[in-house]
C-alpha cells in the first residue's frame, strides 16, 4: 500500500470507530461503524477496506476491552469485498441503488455474523441485538431463529443508512479531492 | 442587544475553569476578550450560547435565560463563530453552505447574497467550500453566521490565518453589524484587529477577569500587553516612534495622525 | 554560490483543477536564504513551496510543465496544523524527531545525535520524553520544524508555520528561522503574516494568480506589511517602508513634531518600550 | 482499567511477541475447548498470566465487568430459557445442557478478556512498535497499529466541534426519526470532508520524513528477545495446534 492508502486506511478506521459519537447524539437506533470501511472500499479498494475493517475490529477490541468479539473480524472482511464490489458497479453514486446496496449488505453482514454469534457465543454478543434476541427465545422462538432474527433487523437498516451516507459523502466530494480517487471516476 | 454574566462559575471536573465571572454588554459594543491559554476564555463564550452550562450564576442574552435554552435556540439571537470554523462546512456550494443557517432557523428571506458580497466572496460562491484556501473557508463560515442575523456576535479567533485585506472585511462586518445595534464578542490574540474592531478589551487570568478597559488603554499600555505576552499592534508602534498625541489605535487614526509628516525620498 | 532549485517557466496544475495552480514560473533557490513566497489567497504560494521542493506533483499528483532542477538531496516540509504532521507511532517527542533520520535507516548513534542537534535548535530538549499528544499546539509545532530539521534538509518549506500558534511562539518560531539559513538551510515561507516574516526574509517572491510577480529584496516588494500600508494610506512615496525603523528612516526630521502634544502623551514609561518596536 | 500500565514485571520485561503470543494462545485455546472444566482451567491458566504480569486484580476487576452483563444474559438465555432436561438449583429449575454451556461461554469470554488486558496492560505500544521495527516490519503494518489509535482523540474533538458548531447554526438534535437521520448529513459530511482535505498534509509530512524511503528503518530501542521466548512461543503455538486437532477428532467421533 502506498502512504497515501495507508494514511486513508487510518481515515476510515477512525471514522468507524468516531461516527457513533454522532449518531449517539442524534439517539438513532444504529452504530453505522462500518461506514468508514465502505468509504475506503470506494474510494481505494478492496484491499484497503479490508484493512481498515480489520485493524477497526481490533482497535475496537483495544478500547473496549471486549477482545472475545475478535472472530466477528470475518464480518468485516465480508463488508469490504461487498462494498468494493458495490462500488464498482456504481451502486453508490445514486441514493436510489446505494440504499438497495445497504439492504443486500446488511444480510450478507448478518448472514455472517447470526453464525459466528450462534456457535461461538450462544447467542450472547453486543448489547442492543443480544436484548432482541433473548425477548425472542422468551417469547418461544428457537435459539437459532432469534440470534438470525435479531441479527437481520439491525444489521439491514445500519447498512441501508451507512451505504446511504457513503453515497452522499462521495456525490459531496469537491472536484480536487475527487480528482484524487481515480477509482470514482468508473 | 444586552448580554448579562453574573456570578459564574464553572468546572470541567476538580478544575474550575470559570471563578466567578460578572460582565455585562451592551448593545452595540465591541469587546475584545484577551488572556493567556487556559485563562477560560473559550469556556467563557461557550456558556452564551447554552453549549456549557454554569455550575452557578446567570447568564442572558436580551429577556433570554440562557439556563432555559438549547443551543440551537440560543442561535436565534446569538451567533458563534468558531476557532477551526473552517470545519463545519460541507454544502456542495458556498451559497448553500451560507445559506445552511438560516434554513435552520427558518428565516424566510435570508441575505445570503448580501453577506458573500460584503465578505468578499461573491466571485467564489458557486464554488465547493473545500475548493478554496482554508483562510478563505474561515470567512464562509463567518458569512454563515452573518446570514443568520443574529443580535450578538461571538467569535473565536476570528482573524488567525487570514492575510490583511481579508481582515479588513471582517473588521468592516463587524462595525457594519455594531452600527445595528448588534454586541460584538471577539477572542483574539491579533491586537491589530483588536485595534480596529474592539471600543473595549476584558483580559482574563485563571478563571476571572483581570482586566477591563478602554481598547486605547490598553494598547498604549505596554508594560501591560507584554505581561500578556503580547507585542503592540503596528498603528501603536507607529505612533509611539512618531509621538503623535491623543493614543491613536486605528489605521486611520494614525493615518489622520500623520498628515503634513514631510517624506524623504527613498535611500538608495 | 550553487542553486538547491531551479525553475524555468514551470506550470503546474492539481489533478481535476480547472486552472493551473502556477504558470511559467521562473525562479531560483539558494542556500542560506529565507526566501518568502506571499501573495493573496488562492494565489499559488503554497502551491509554489510543493513544486520547489519536489513534493508536486511526486506527492500530490497533478501535471508539472516547464524544466525544474533540483539539487537539493533532501526537502523538508511543515505545515500549519501540528497535529497532521505527527507520525503517530511515536511515544515521545525525542522518537518523533528521530523518525527522519530513522527512517532512513542510518545507525541507532547518528540518528539520536540528529535528533539531539534538532531538538536543541528549536529548544524543545526539555520536551525530549514527554508524550508529543500531551503538548500544546505551539510546544507541538517547534517539535515538528525540529522533526523536518533532524534530516538535515537543503530546502525546507514552511507553510504558515505559525498560524496556530498564540503570538509569543509565534515570535519563538520566526526568530529562530534565520539559525537554520546560517546552518546551510534555505527556508521557504509562505505566510500572511507579512509582519513577522518581514523580520527574518532575506527575498520576497510576490505571486499572484499562479505567476511570479515581484522578486526582490523585502524592502523593494514587500508592500503588505501594517507599517507599509499606514506609510502608504498617509501619502508616502514607494518603496513603502515595511518597518518602523524603516518609517523613520524616510521622515525628514522637522516631521515628527507635528501633532506631538506633551499633554497627550502617555506618562514616562507607559507606552511602548522603543527598543522592542526596532526588532 | 483498559490499556498499556507502566511496570517492571517478568511479561513487561519479556519481548512483546511473546506476551501477546500468550494472549492469543488464550483466545484461540478458549474457541477450542467445549467442556466446562477445560475452560475454567484456561480462566485458570489467564489469571496465572495476570499475576505474572502484576495486573490480577485490575485485570480481573475490569474482566468482571465487562463479562457480568454477558454472563446474566447467558444464564437468562441458556440457564432458564434452554432445553431440558432440567436440574433444580436452590429455589430454581434451571436447564442441565443450558447451565453447561452457560459456563463453556462464559469462562470463554472470561479467559479471553483476562489474556488480552493483561498483555494490553504489559505491552507498551512503543516496545511493540520497536520491535516491529527491529524485526524489519513494513512501515505500513507498525502506521496501523499506532498510529490509528493516535488520531482517535482528534477524530472525537472534531466530531463534538462539529455538533456544538452546527447547532450553534440552528440544527435541531431531536425531533421526528425522519429529521434526525437527516441532521446526521451536516453533521457526519464535514467530518469526513475535513479530514479528506487533510490527507494531503498527513501524506506530504509522512513522506518527507522518509516513511517511504524503502531503507530499513534503525529501531532506537529494540526489545531483547531471548532463545527460550522464542521456543515458548512455539510451544504456544503447538498447544493452539493441538487443542483444535483435540476438538476435532472428539468432533468425529
Amino acid at each position: 500500500m502506498t502512504l497515501r492508502d495507508l494514511v486513508l486506511v487510518r481515515l476510515g478506521v477512525a471514522l468507524n470507530l468516531v461516527i457513533g459519537q454522532i449518531v449517539a447524539a442524534l439517539l438513532l437506533p444504529v452504530y453505522l461503524d462500518s461506514v468508514g470501511t465502505i468509504l475506503v472500499a470506494a474510494l481505494v479498494g478492496p484491499r484497503a477496506a479490508i484493512t481498515a475493517g480489520l485493524v477497526s475490529q481490533v482497535l475496537n477490541a483495544v478500547i473496549s476491552g471486549n477482545f472475545s468479539w475478535l472472530p466477528f473480524a470475518l464480518v468485516q472482511v465480508v463488508i469490504a469485498l461487498y462494498a468494493a464490489a458495490a462500488a464498482r458497479l456504481g451502486l453508490f453514486r445514486r441514493l436510489g441503488t446505494a440504499v438497495p446496496a445497504g439492504v443486500g449488505m446488511g444480510f450478507t453482514a448478518a448472514a455472517c455474523s447470526a453464525p459466528i454469534s450462534y456457535f461461538l457465543f450462544g447467542g450472547v454478543t453486543a448489547g442492543g441485538v443480544t436484548a432482541v434476541t433473548t425477548v425472542l427465545r422468551a417469547l418461544g422462538a428457537p435459539l437459532g431463529v432469534a440470534v438470525a432474527a435479531a441479527s437481520f433487523s439491525t444489521d439491514l437498516l445500519d447498512k441501508a443508512i451507512a451505504c446511504a451516507l457513503v453515497c452522499v459523502v462521495l456525490r459531496s466530494l469537491p472536484r480536487t479531492l475527487a480528482a484524487r480517487f481515480p477509482g470514482l471516476a468508473r | 442587544m444586552d448580554v448579562r454574566l453574573a456570578g459564574i462559575r464553572f468546572s470541567y471536573g476538580a478544575v474550575e475553569a470559570l471563578r466567578g465571572v460578572d460582565l455585562a454588554l451592551a448593545a452595540g459594543e465591541q469587546v475584545a476578550l484577551l488572556g493567556p491559554n487556559g485563562a477560560g476564555k473559550t469556556t467563557l463564550t461557550r456558556l452564551l450560547v447554552a453549549l456549557r452550562r454554569p455550575s452557578a450564576g446567570r447568564v442572558t442574552v436580551g429577556d433570554w435565560e440562557v439556563a432555559h435554552r438549547r443551543p440551537d435556540e440560543m442561535a436565534r439571537r446569538v451567533g458563534y463563530v468558531f476557532q477551526h470554523a473552517d470545519q463545519q462546512l460541507f454544502a456542495r456550494s458556498i451559497e448553500e453552505d451560507v445559506a445552511f443557517g438560516p434554513r435552520c432557523l427558518g428565516l424566510r428571506r435570508p441575505r445570503v447574497g448580501p453577506v458573500l458580497e460584503e465578505l468578499g466572496l461573491a466571485a467564489v460562491a458557486r464554488l465547493h467550500p473545500y475548493d478554496v484556501p482554508a483562510p478563505t473557508r474561515k470567512l464562509v463560515a463567518l458569512a454563515g453566521v452573518l446570514a443568520m442575523e443574529p443580535r450578538v456576535l461571538v467569535l473565536d479567533e476570528p482573524t488567525a490565518g487570514l492575510d490583511r485585506p481579508q481582515r479588513d472585511l471582517v473588521v468592516e462586518a463587524l462595525r457594519g453589524r455594531a452600527r445595528d445595534g448588534v454586541t460584538v464578542l471577539a477572542v483574539s490574540h491579533d491586537l491589530g484587529f483588536v485595534a480596529e474592531a474592539a471600543d473595549r478589551v476584558v483580559v482574563m487570568r485563571e478563571g476571572r477577569i483581570a482586566e477591563d478597559r478602554p481598547v486605547r488603554e490598553l494598547l498604549w499600555d505596554a508594560p501591560a500587553l507584554r505581561g500578556l505576552g503580547l507585542r503592540p499592534p503596528a498603528t501603536v508602534e507607529v505612533s509611539v516612534a512618531l509621538r503623535l498625541g491623543g493614543r491613536p489605535v486605528r489605521t486611520a487614526e494614525v493615518v489622520e495622525g500623520m498628515r503634513g509628516v514631510k517624506w524623504r525620498q527613498a535611500p538608495e | 554560490m550553487t542553486t538547491l532549485v531551479t525553475l524555468e517557466r514551470v506550470s503546474f496544475g492539481y489533478p481535476g483543477a480547472a486552472r493551473p495552480a502556477l504558470t511559467e514560473v521562473s525562479l531560483e533557490v539558494r542556500p542560506r536564504e529565507v526566501l518568502l513566497v506571499t501573495g493573496p489567497a488562492g494565489a499559488g504560494t503554497s502551491t509554489l513551496l510543493l513544486v520547489a521542493t519536489g513534493f508536486a506533483p511526486r506527492v500530490v499528483g497533478g501535471t508539472l510543465g516547464g524544466v525544474r532542477r533540483l539539487a537539493a538531496r533532501r526537502c523538508g516540509v511543515v505545515f500549519a496544523r501540528p497535529w497532521t504532521q505527527l507520525t503517530g507511532l511515536c511515544s515521545t517527542v525525542r522518537d518523533e524527531v528521530a523518525f527522519g533520520p530513522a527512517s532512513l535507516g542510518l545507525p541507532r548513534a547518528a540518528v539520536l545525535a540528529a535528533a539531539a542537534r534538532a531538538l536543541e535548535q528549536l529548544r524543545v530538549a526539555h520536551l525530549a520524553d514527554r508524550d508529543p499528544s500531551q503538548l500544546s499546539g505551539g510546544e507541538l509545532q517547534r517539535v515538528v520544524v525540529a522533526a523536518a530539521l533532524a534530516l538535515e534538509p537543503d530546502v525546507l518549506a514552511l507553510d504558515d508555520p505559525a498560524a496556530e500558534l498564540d503570538p509569543e511562539a509565534a515570535d519563538a518560531l520566526y526568530d529562530a528561522l534565520p539559525s537554520f539559513a546560517a546552518g546551510g538551510t534555505a527556508v521557504l515561507l509562505a505566510t500572511p503574516d507579512l509582519q513577522r516574516a518581514a523580520r527574518v526574509a532575506t527575498r520576497v517572491i510576490g505571486v499572484a494568480d499562479g505567476r511570479v510577480v515581484a522578486d526582490g529584496r523585502p524592502a523593494e516588494v514587500l508592500t503588505g506589511t501594517d507599517v507599509a500600508l499606514l506609510a502608504r494610506a498617509a501619502d508616502c512615496p514607494p518603496p513603502f517602508p515595511v518597518d518602523v525603523s524603516a518609517l523613520l528612516g524616510r521622515i525628514a526630521p522637522d516631521a515628527s513634531r507635528r501633532g506631538h502634544d506633551p499633554s497627550d502623551a502617555p506618562p514616562a514609561g507607559s507606552g511602548p518600550d522603543p527598543g522592542a518596536t526596532a526588532r | 482499567m483498559i490499556g498499556y500500565v507502566p511496570g517492571a514485571s517478568a511479561l513487561h520485561r519479556a519481548h512483546p511477541y511473546t506476551t501477546l503470543a500468550a494472549a492469543a494462545a488464550l483466545l484461540m485455546g478458549a474457541f477450542a475447548m467445549t467442556g466446562p472444566l477445560e475452560v475454567w482451567v484456561l480462566v485458570a491458566a489467564a489469571a496465572v498470566f495476570a499475576a505474572v504480569g502484576g495486573v490480577l486484580r485490575a485485570s480481573a476487576r475490569t474482566a468482571l465487568l465487562l463479562s457480568l452483563p454477558v454472563w446474566v444474559l447467558l444464564f437468562v438465555l441458556h440457564g432458564l430459557l434452554g432445553p431440558d432436561p432440567r436440574v433444580a438449583v436452590g429455589p430454581v429449575v434451571l436447564s442441565a445442557p443450558g447451565l453447561a454451556r452457560a459456563l463453556v461461554l462464559g469462562g470463554r469470554l472470561a479467559a479471553i478478556v483476562l489474556g488480552f488486558l493483561t498483555a494490553l496492560a504489559a505491552v507498551s505500544p512503543h516496545r511493540l512498535v520497536e520491535a516491529m521495527t527491529a524485526d524489519g516490519a513494513p512501515f505500513g503494518r507498525a502506521f496501523l497499529l499506532a498510529s490509528t489509535l493516535t488520531v482517535l482523540p482528534r477524530m472525537r474533538e472534531r466530531a463534538a466541534r462539529i455538533l456544538e458548531a452546527q447547532q450553534c447554526r440552528g440544527l435541531r438534535l431531536r425531533g421526528s426519526p425522519l429529521s434526525r437521520l437527516k441532521a446526521l448529513v451536516p453533521l457526519a459530511l464535514p467530518l469526513v470532508l475535513g479530514a479528506l482535505a487533510e490527507v494531503d498534509e498527513q501524506v506530504l509530512a509522512l513522506d518527507a520524513r522518509g516513511a517511504a524511503s524503502g531503507a530499513r528503518r534503525t529501531a532506537l530501542e529494540p526489545p531483547r528477545d531471548s532463545t527460550w521466548q522464542r521456543a515458548l512461543r512455539w510451544t504456544l503455538l503447538l498447544f493452539v495446534v493441538a487443542a483444535y486437532a483435540w476438538k476435532f477428532w472428539r468432533l468425529r467421533r
